[in-house]
């Protein structure tokens, strides 16, 4: 059995279903925590379910070509700056406010 | 290539400067920023053809992307020069943690280099890492006062809903990908088929636009950024940034979608009519001056997605002009809150009492842009209005015409409080005359010649017209 | 630059000047505006007379012709991929509604003499509208007429808001928004025809030979008819005119219910009418029942009245009525009594007007049952004030009259498309209105001027002073000479009108037929 | 046709004198100086009586005249409501026309000169001229109108200036109030003219191209060469007449010449106040005398009258018409008559039996045909002895009321010998009025009388007479009070006689209406082919006669020596005589229809209406808008997790709209 699984080879479906559910489950992050770093954690999923599926078109799709792989890297670049950016004003927030938590930053509303 | 060049270069040497200027030089970024961006613009009005691809049709120019690149710059311009007063402490209330010169104009200038390569690149990649380069450092620009709480908050939501934006906007690319096997926006086309995942990519995409052009129901970071950051940033988001949306969106309709655009104008058109109205509605009762002018931005934003209801060949003219338009409009009420900010320190709508009686001048300016924003004519936001609306009429959507004129009425009744506070509202008797920086005077008055002027002389309208009309995607 | 063009120019120009002037000396700045608005009335009595020279030779070539000959005209280029020109000219009904404005605005900028509250401001706002409202009569493109048209409608806010009395802010706001709700009807049908001519041009003339299709006009028509309706006051429409003539400062009222609501009448006639004759055919019958009703329930209303200015203001929603009546009559003397009206209407609104904010500077009251006797007092003004009044009840020998039988006669003749017998009744129910007019003129006018004089107050009042009898002098000399040469006038307007019921008969017989 | 001799050629004077007189009054001289109004406007109006004579004379003996043929002498297009459709304003020259020139002109002149007198020390005198012109000017114009159109605006301009003068003292309330009331009434009764106008000119200009031609070379005698359907000439043409009769209206079974001329009757009603119209005239009163004189008595009172007579043939070709002017006419005469009876103002009692009087005409109008158009004469006739005898009995009044400073008759007595003049000349009147041989009255009603017998209406007859009696009653009732018996005011007890420039037109009208009765009436108007002559019929002449003494003998009964024996009388008659001495409640019942009807039922509810539903649906469009905004901003939580599901729940919904677009 454990073989009939290492034999079967993984094909693009699988790829992009688990890239799917790394989306989703971002999102769901993304929506439900409470806490700012948990939220840019899932948003760091959620870009890289899509560098997943970039890798994976790439492989399956056009093989010839490395356009999708010259993407995934850059975009883990650009997912990188965003973080940054996220932690470095999230920190300035929380040395200033002392909160992590997101829904009681709302000094601007109605 | 060369404005874009230059940009970058003139980045890189504000922040050496930066670092090696003492805090007495520190004064000379600003005016080096504005130089910079100066070369830009001659470089591209006067070098740059309209037409032309480097390296491997990777990057190429057009007649949509020469004005795209021409109203980043100008907003750019606009921006530096409204953000010197206040990033130099020529204010009459000091407000601190504004400092770092440097690294804000460097900053300013990597989004605005961003903005001009979107409207040129050709390729899903430089698509969107353009896209990141112009927004990520808006992140930081709405973040920039360290120590004020509003600012980190609103640039925390920024970033957080961005990215989240940007995350949506990947997927989708990287779904068009995957159908077609290639990144080249000119092989895209011919590739694409109708398909379930084609619509979801287009979903997905569309609403990360929309999110830069505060779209309704994308449109709601929007208030509390603008409310937040601080007023030049302010300014610059409410245009570069929904510049920037317009021409990603236009890449992204035209060179991606251009089979299936047309049909989509019934969408554009719900879109339109619900950002209009919800903008438009919201903005009556706004009180903060940013937030209003917040909701007023969506409200406009609507008017513009009424280009997309077809008929290119008048609609892309319409838009761009439109936007040429609202930025100078929407750059001068902005450049006469930045003033009042700075001399007052307040951001109520009710602080602007009898302004018309201690400064007379930016009153009047002031009235003049907000009226052009609600579409009064002559002044230039009617003309333009006039003919998106024109596009909605040939398009046959009477329905939403009528719409965005009532739209429009009601937003004269938004304007028209700031008006009745400045001119009708009696100042208290303690109010005197307000001291008026050059910079910040120069900038205004150039501004509103531009809102009278653009309305009454044609040439704009015709040139882009001529040269973007028969614009063939 | 052609004499139209300095039609629009001159208060422009004027305006231009005032701004130039520090506002301290505001004494200097009413001469310069007294002045601008005085040379404007020289050069309309100019192409007044060219007008009329030119005229009278192709006025027998109009009978037959379906395009309105316009004098003086310049065509330029304007937003010329879109087919936007700058095209003015005169004819007629322009003509017409530019002597009144020109008249109206001299009248306003000397009833006005006492303005001493940021009077540079507000004699800028007056000409900027003045300039506004030029642009309307002589434009003959779609889209200047537009632009001028809410050009002169938006500085009333702040001229209301301003120097208004009462509850200004809500009555300028309630104004200016109710007039551009009206007018986006307006910019919706002006696009539709725009396109649906598909002739990429909002050139009155070129757009004048379309035949656009019949189901396009029937709801295009009602679009731009009430839009202009709203500025007409059309009932139920008509709310923003009481409380902003009464809010408004004295000259603004002139203006306003003197000149402003003409735009309505204009339009509805000039474009709706025009352009859209099978429209017009469908729905005239409709808006003449609401005209009616204009008529009658203003005039009721207005006997109700205790305010001065509301009181005018309602018999002003009773007199436009008769404008709206008119236009929709559909025949000759219809549209000729429309016309008249509304020059006739014109400057009695604004002499009632200037002569109200002439008493109130004296009184500080409008309320009618708190004067009385001022005749002893002021006899100029109570002269005038019944002029006004005896014209606004058509009296023979003053403007009203001609007009109101016009337009009666036209109701009563009918058109061959309505039911003719309804149309009869329609005509008589108005013109029960004269007896109710008759009514709330004479018992206010009594009320405020004769009797013994009842305040002591009123003891020390002093009569007209010359700019103030200048201004009403010249306001009442008009009715009489409207009133007892109107062969003058009607010959003036005839021609123009020919051109608009030539194409309804046209397209009138094709609709009969099938 | 001959050419018109220079007096007819320039017939327009005659209006247009006092209309240049009114202007240069009221723009130049009265500002000045008042004594010179008075005087140039005086003079211009005897310049203006000279020539009617003039035109008059020149008239009767040129062979138009004879055969009682009109004339346009003069005319110019005044107005073109379309083509086919023009009002051309002119001067109408026919035995009426003339008629009523002559009257208006000589009534008028010697108004003018006895107001130089009454109106002294006025502070209003120059103003008082200058209305007094405006007022004969009109209806000079109303008398020559050769088109319904002019008729109509000159009728509304005598209506103004009539207004103008009733409220002369506008500090005294009544006299406002009563101006209003007059102008108000009057010019409710308008607007049935006009409509009646509208039906006229509109199917008048139907049938043009039919019947023009014909009626237009019938014109062509008249002088007139371009015909117009306003025309009277056009209207009194027996085709078109006979044609617009044989329209029928289908309401109430009517033709629609009759509708049109009932309406038009209407306007004469109000003009002439017949009942029920008549309520503005003893209001009017308020005026000053030498005002009530001319206007109230003599000149515009008698338009409705002459607007009947000049449309004579319309009413006749419909007879119901006819009959309705008659009938009006005689109840009228009556009713005033009654009411003349128990007045003790002696303006009113004045006013009530001008009432009677005109209703006299209008009868006499209303039992005369085409055929046997006696009655027609006779009515202008009366209407000729009337204005000079009414007019002096009013300005005999006023030297009384000058001399006593009192309306009341039972504040005055025993004048006669310290006012002789005024005494005698009231008497001349008194008798004239009552129609007492060979006063002029005694002609003229004889005339009347006779013709509603001719006619056949013996009920119209009986009233008459009964009118006869009553008005010699009512007239002897005021003389004796007024004049004899001993003084009851001390005012009464040292009044002084007037002035002679009040005495002379007294004596003068005093003449006219002992001789105005000897002309030969019928031999210069008439109407029709073969025109009545009418010699006096003894029985009808006797009948008259003999109801006249009795109203004397019953008024030297009651109201001379000790006067209680018409206060029993009253006691007597106890409900009734109050009814009459109130005017039958006339005017508390239109006060109630107006005040609470009209106003109540109708304007209060649409003022209500206007203010809260109309205007509120605005506000409630206003609010609907402002709670939106308000409410809708709350979606804005603050909550940046709540914009990201806004966020995804938008690219869901896009994705939906998409997918279902898609297939």
């Amino acid at each position: 059995m454990i073989e009939s699984l290492s034999l079967h080879k993984p094909h693009i479906e699988h790829w992009l279903v688990l890239s799917a559910i790394l989306f989703a489950i971002g999102l769901y992050g993304l929506l439900s925590r409470r806490n700012a770093i948990g939220i840019l954690m899932s948003i760091e999923l959620m870009l890289n379910s899509a560098i997943l599926n970039l890798a994976a078109f790439n492989r399956f799709v056009a093989p010839a070509s490395v356009d999708g792989q010259i993407m995934a890297l850059f975009v883990t670049a650009v997912a990188a700056a965003e973080a940054v950016v996220g932690m470095a004003i999230f920190v300035a927030i929380f040395r200033h406010r002392r909160i992590i938590d997101v829904n009681r930053m709302d000094l601007m509303k109605d | 290539m060369l404005p874009e060049i230059i940009v970058i270069t003139c980045a890189v040497v504000v922040l050496l400067l930066d670092m090696f200027f003492d805090e007495k030089k520190r004064i000379m970024l600003g005016p080096v920023a504005l130089i910079g961006l100066t070369a830009a613009f001659a470089a591209l009005t006067c070098f740059t053809p309209k037409n032309g691809t480097i390296l491997g049709g990777r990057f190429a120019m057009d007649a949509v992307a020469w004005w795209f690149k021409l109203l980043f710059i100008i907003s750019g311009l606009v921006t530096v020069l409204l953000s010197i007063d206040l990033l130099d402490g020529r204010v009459g209330v000091r407000v601190r943690g504004i400092g770092s010169r440097g690294e804000y104009y460097s900053v300013l200038l990597f989004t605005i280099s961003g903005m001009m390569y979107i409207a040129s690149s050709r390729d899903l990649i430089t698509l969107y890492v353009s896209l990141e380069l112009a927004t990520i450092p808006l992140f930081v620009l709405a973040a920039w006062r360290r120590d004020d709480a509003q600012s980190g908050e609103a640039g925390l939501k920024y970033v957080l809903i961005g990215a989240m934006a940007s995350a949506f906007i990947l997927y989708g690319l990287g779904i068009i990908y995957g159908l077609t096997g290639t990144t080249d926006l000119n092989l895209l086309k011919q590739a694409l088929k109708p398909s379930l995942a084609l619509w979801l990519a287009t979903a997905m995409i569309v609403a990360g636009v929309g999110f830069k052009l505060t779209v309704v129901p994308f449109h709601m970071w929007a208030a509390d950024v603008y409310q937040g950051a601080p007023t030049p940033v302010t300014a610059y988001l409410s245009v570069a940034s929904k510049c920037a949306g317009l021409a990603f969106i236009f890449q992204v309709l035209f060179r991606i979608l251009g089979a299936f655009v047309a049909d989509g104008a019934m969408i554009a058109a719900i879109f339109a009519a619900a950002t209009m109205t919800l903008g438009n509605v919201v903005a009556i009762v706004q009180q903060n001056i940013k937030r209003f002018m917040a909701f007023s931005a969506v409200s406009q934003a609507g008017y513009l997605i009424m280009g997309f209801l077809g008929n290119w060949d008048l609609a892309v003219p319409a838009m761009l002009y439109y936007m040429l338009i609202y930025v100078t409009t929407n750059l001068a009420v902005f450049a006469c809150i930045i003033w009042y900010t700075n001399e007052t320190g307040k951001e109520q709508i009710s602080d602007y009492r009898g302004l018309s009686k201690t400064n007379p001048l930016i009153a009047l300016s002031m009235m003049l842009a907000l009226f052009s924003l609600a579409g009064i004519p002559p002044l230039s936001g009617f003309v333009g209005k006039f003919f998106l609306f024109s596009i909605a009429s040939k398009a046959g959507f009477h329905w939403l015409v009528g719409v965005a004129a009532v739209n429009s009425t009601i937003s004269l009744y938004y304007y028209l409080r700031i008006v009745r506070q400045m001119y009708i509202e009696t100042a208290d008797e303690n109010a005197g005359r307000l001291p008026v920086s050059g910079v910040l005077a120069s900038t205004i008055a150039t501004l509103n010649l531009a809102v009278v002027f653009l309305g009454i002389i044609p040439v704009f309208y015709e040139s882009i017209y001529a040269q973007t009309g028969s614009w063939h995607w | 630059m052609g004499l139209v063009s300095w039609l629009i120019a001159i208060p422009f120009l004027t305006m231009l000047v005032i701004l130039a002037v520090p506002a301290r000396n505001w004494r200097i700045i009413r001469w310069i505006a007294a002045a601008g608005c005085g040379s404007h009335l020289i050069l309309t009595s100019a192409v007044t007379y060219l007008y009329c020279r030119a005229m009278t030779g192709d006025s027998v070539n109009m009978q037959t012709s379906l395009l309105t000959k316009l004098y003086l005209v310049e065509k330029v280029p304007w937003f010329e991929s879109l087919g936007i020109q700058y095209f003015v000219g005169i004819d007629g009904i322009s003509m017409a509604m530019v002597i009144l404005t020109s008249i109206v605005i001299f009248a306003g900028v000397l009833a006005s003499w006492y303005v001493d509250t940021r009077t540079k401001e507000f004699f800028a706002l007056l000409l900027i509208l003045v300039t506004g409202v030029f642009g309307v009569f002589v434009s003959f493109d779609l889209f200047l007429f537009l632009m001028f048209y809410e050009l002169a409608v938006l500085p009333m806010y702040l001229l209301i808001g301003v120097w208004g009395t009462g509850p200004k802010e809500y009555s300028a706001m309630k104004l200016t928004l109710m007039l551009l709700i009206g007018s986006a009807f307006v910019l919706v049908g002006f696009l539709a025809l725009y396109h649906a001519s598909g002739l990429r041009t909002f050139d009155l003339q070129q757009l004048a030979q379309v035949h656009f299709t019949t189901d396009f006009q029937k709801w295009v028509f009602p679009m731009i008819f009430v839009g202009f309706g709203v500025i007409g006051a059309l009932y139920p429409l008509h709310t923003w005119s009481p409380d902003g003539h009464s809010s408004a400062p004295t000259a603004v009222s002139m203006l306003h219910a003197g000149v402003l609501m003409k735009l309505g009448g204009y339009g509805a006639l000039r474009i709706a009418v025009y352009l859209l004759p099978e429209g017009a055919i469908a729905w005239g019958l409709f808006f003449m029942v609401l005209a009616t009703i204009n008529i009658i329930y203003g005039a009721f209303v207005a006997v109700m009245q205790k305010d001065l200015k509301y009181f005018t203001a309602y018999s002003s929603v009773s007199h436009c009525g008769f404008v709206l009546f008119g236009v929709a009559t559909l025949n000759m003397m219809g549209l000729k009594g429309a016309v008249i009206q509304m020059f006739s209407h014109g400057i009695m609104t604004a002499l009632f007007f200037a002569l109200i904010g002439m008493v109130y500077s004296r009184t500080h009251t409008r309320m009618i049952d708190q004067m009385g006797g001022l005749a002893k007092k002021m006899p100029w003004l109570a002269t005038t004030f019944y002029i006004a009044g005896l014209a606004s009840l058509g009296l023979p020998g003053l403007s009203g009259f001609v007009a109101e039988t016009h337009v009666f006669l036209g109701g009563f003749f009918g058109n061959m498309w309505a039911n003719t017998g309804v149309m009869k009744a329609l005509a008589i129910i108005a013109t029960m209105s004269i007896v109710v007019t008759a009514v709330y003129v004479l018992r206010a006018l009594a009320r405020v001027f004769y009797g013994p004089i009842t305040n002591h107050d009123f003891e020390k009042l002093t009569d007209a002073t010359l700019p103030e009898r200048i201004s009403t002098g010249l306001l009442a000399a008009v009715l009489f000479a409207v009133g007892l040469s109107p062969f003058l006038f009607v010959n003036m307007i005839e021609s123009s009108l020919l051109p608009i019921l030539n194409r309804l008969y046209q397209s009138g017989a094709a609709a009969l037929t099938h | 046709m001959e050419q018109l001799s220079f007096v007819f050629r320039n017939a327009w004077l005659i209006p247009a004198i006092p209309l240049i007189s009114f202007a240069v009054l009221g723009l130049l001289v009265s500002p000045i100086s008042k004594r010179l109004a008075g005087i140039i406007g005086t003079v211009a109006i005897f310049i203006s009586a000279a020539f009617s004579f003039l035109l008059a004379w020149s008239y009767f003996h040129s062979p138009a005249g004879r055969e009682h043929t009109a004339l346009i002498t003069w005319t110019c297009e005044w107005l073109r409501y379309q083509t086919g459709l023009t009002v051309n304003i002119g001067v109408l020259v026919d035995p009426i026309s003339v008629l009523l020139m002559i009257v208006v002109t000589t009534v008028s002149a010697l108004v003018h000169l006895y107001s130089i007198g009454y109106m002294h020390g006025d502070e209003g005198y120059g103003r008082f001229f200058t209305y007094l012109n405006l007022f004969t000017f009109s209806m000079l114009g109303l008398v020559v109108a050769p088109n319904i159109i002019q008729m109509y605006i000159c009728w509304e301009l005598v209506g103004v200036s009539s207004f103008l003068l009733i409220g002369f003292h506008y500090q005294k309330p009544a006299a406002v109030a009563a101006s209003n009331k007059a102008f108000i009434v009057t010019r409710f009764a308008d607007s049935g003219f006009l409509v009646g106008i509208l039906i006229l000119g509109y199917y008048g200009y139907r049938l043009f191209g039919e019947f023009a031609p014909a009626a237009a070379s019938a014109a062509v005698k008249n002088g007139v060469t371009n015909l117009q359907p306003f025309d009277f000439l056009y209207l009194n043409n027996p085709a078109v007449l006979a044609k617009l009769a044989s329209i029928n209206l289908h309401v109430f079974d009517i033709s629609l010449l009759t509708a049109a001329m009932v309406l038009v009757f209407m306007g004469a009603a109000g003009k002439s106040a017949m009942f029920p119209l008549h309520i503005w005239l003893p209001d009017a009163m308020e005026g000053p005398t030498p005002v009530s004189a001319l206007i109230h008595a003599a000149t515009m009172v008698v338009a409705g009258v002459y607007l009947v007579a000049r449309l004579f043939p319309a009413f006749a070709a419909s007879g119901t018409a006819l009959l309705v002017v008659a009938y009006v006419g005689a109840f009228t005469s009556i009713f005033a008559a009654i009411i003349g009876i128990t007045q003790d103002d002696i303006k009113r009692v004045l006013a009530f039996s001008t009432l009677s009087q005109l209703g006299y005409m209008m009868l006499a109008l209303g039992v005369a045909t085409m055929e046997h158009p006696l009655g027609y004469s006779a009515s202008m006739f009366h209407l000729f002895t009337h204005a000079f005898f009414k007019a002096l009995l009013f300005l005999a009044a006023g030297a009384v009321i000058h001399a006593v400073n009192t309306n009341n008759i039972w504040e005055m007595g025993g004048l006669a010998k310290r006012l002789p003049v005024t005494h005698g000349t009231f008497l001349v009147a008194t008798l004239a009025i009552s129609g007492i041989w060979p006063f002029a009255g005694f002609f003229s009603k004889d005339e009347i009388l006779a013709s509603a017998l001719a006619g056949g209406h013996y009920v119209v007859f009986a009233v008459a007479l009964a009118v006869a009696g009553m008005t010699a009653l009512y007239m002897f009732r005021i003389y004796f009070v007024t004049f004899w018996g001993k003084s009851r005011s001390d005012t009464a007890g040292h009044a002084h006689e007037a002035p002679v420039v009040m005495l002379l037109p007294l004596v003068v009208l005093a003449i006219l209406s002992v001789v105005a009765g000897f002309v030969n009436f019928s031999n210069y108007v008439s109407i029709g082919e073969h025109p009545e002559h009418h010699g006096i019929n003894p029985t009808v002449a006797v009948s008259a006669t003999i109801a006249a003494l009795t109203g004397i003998i019953l008024a030297v009964f009651f109201y001379t020596g000790q006067t209680d024996r018409a206060a029993a009388m009253s006691r007597l008659l106890g409900r009734i005589y109050t009814l009459i001495k109130q005017k039958f409640y006339i005017d508390e019942i239109y006060l109630f229809i107006t005040r609470r009807i009209l106003f109540g039922f109708i304007a209060r509810p649409f003022a209500w209406f206007d203010r809260n539903v109309v205007d509120g649906g605005v506000n409630l469009s206003a609010w609907i808008t402002r709670t939106t905004g308000r409410e809708l901003r709350y979606l804005q939580t603050g909550q940046v997790q709540v914009y990201s599901l806004w966020f995804v729940g938008g690219m869901l919904f896009l994705l939906l709209v998409l997918w279902a677009g898609a297939r």
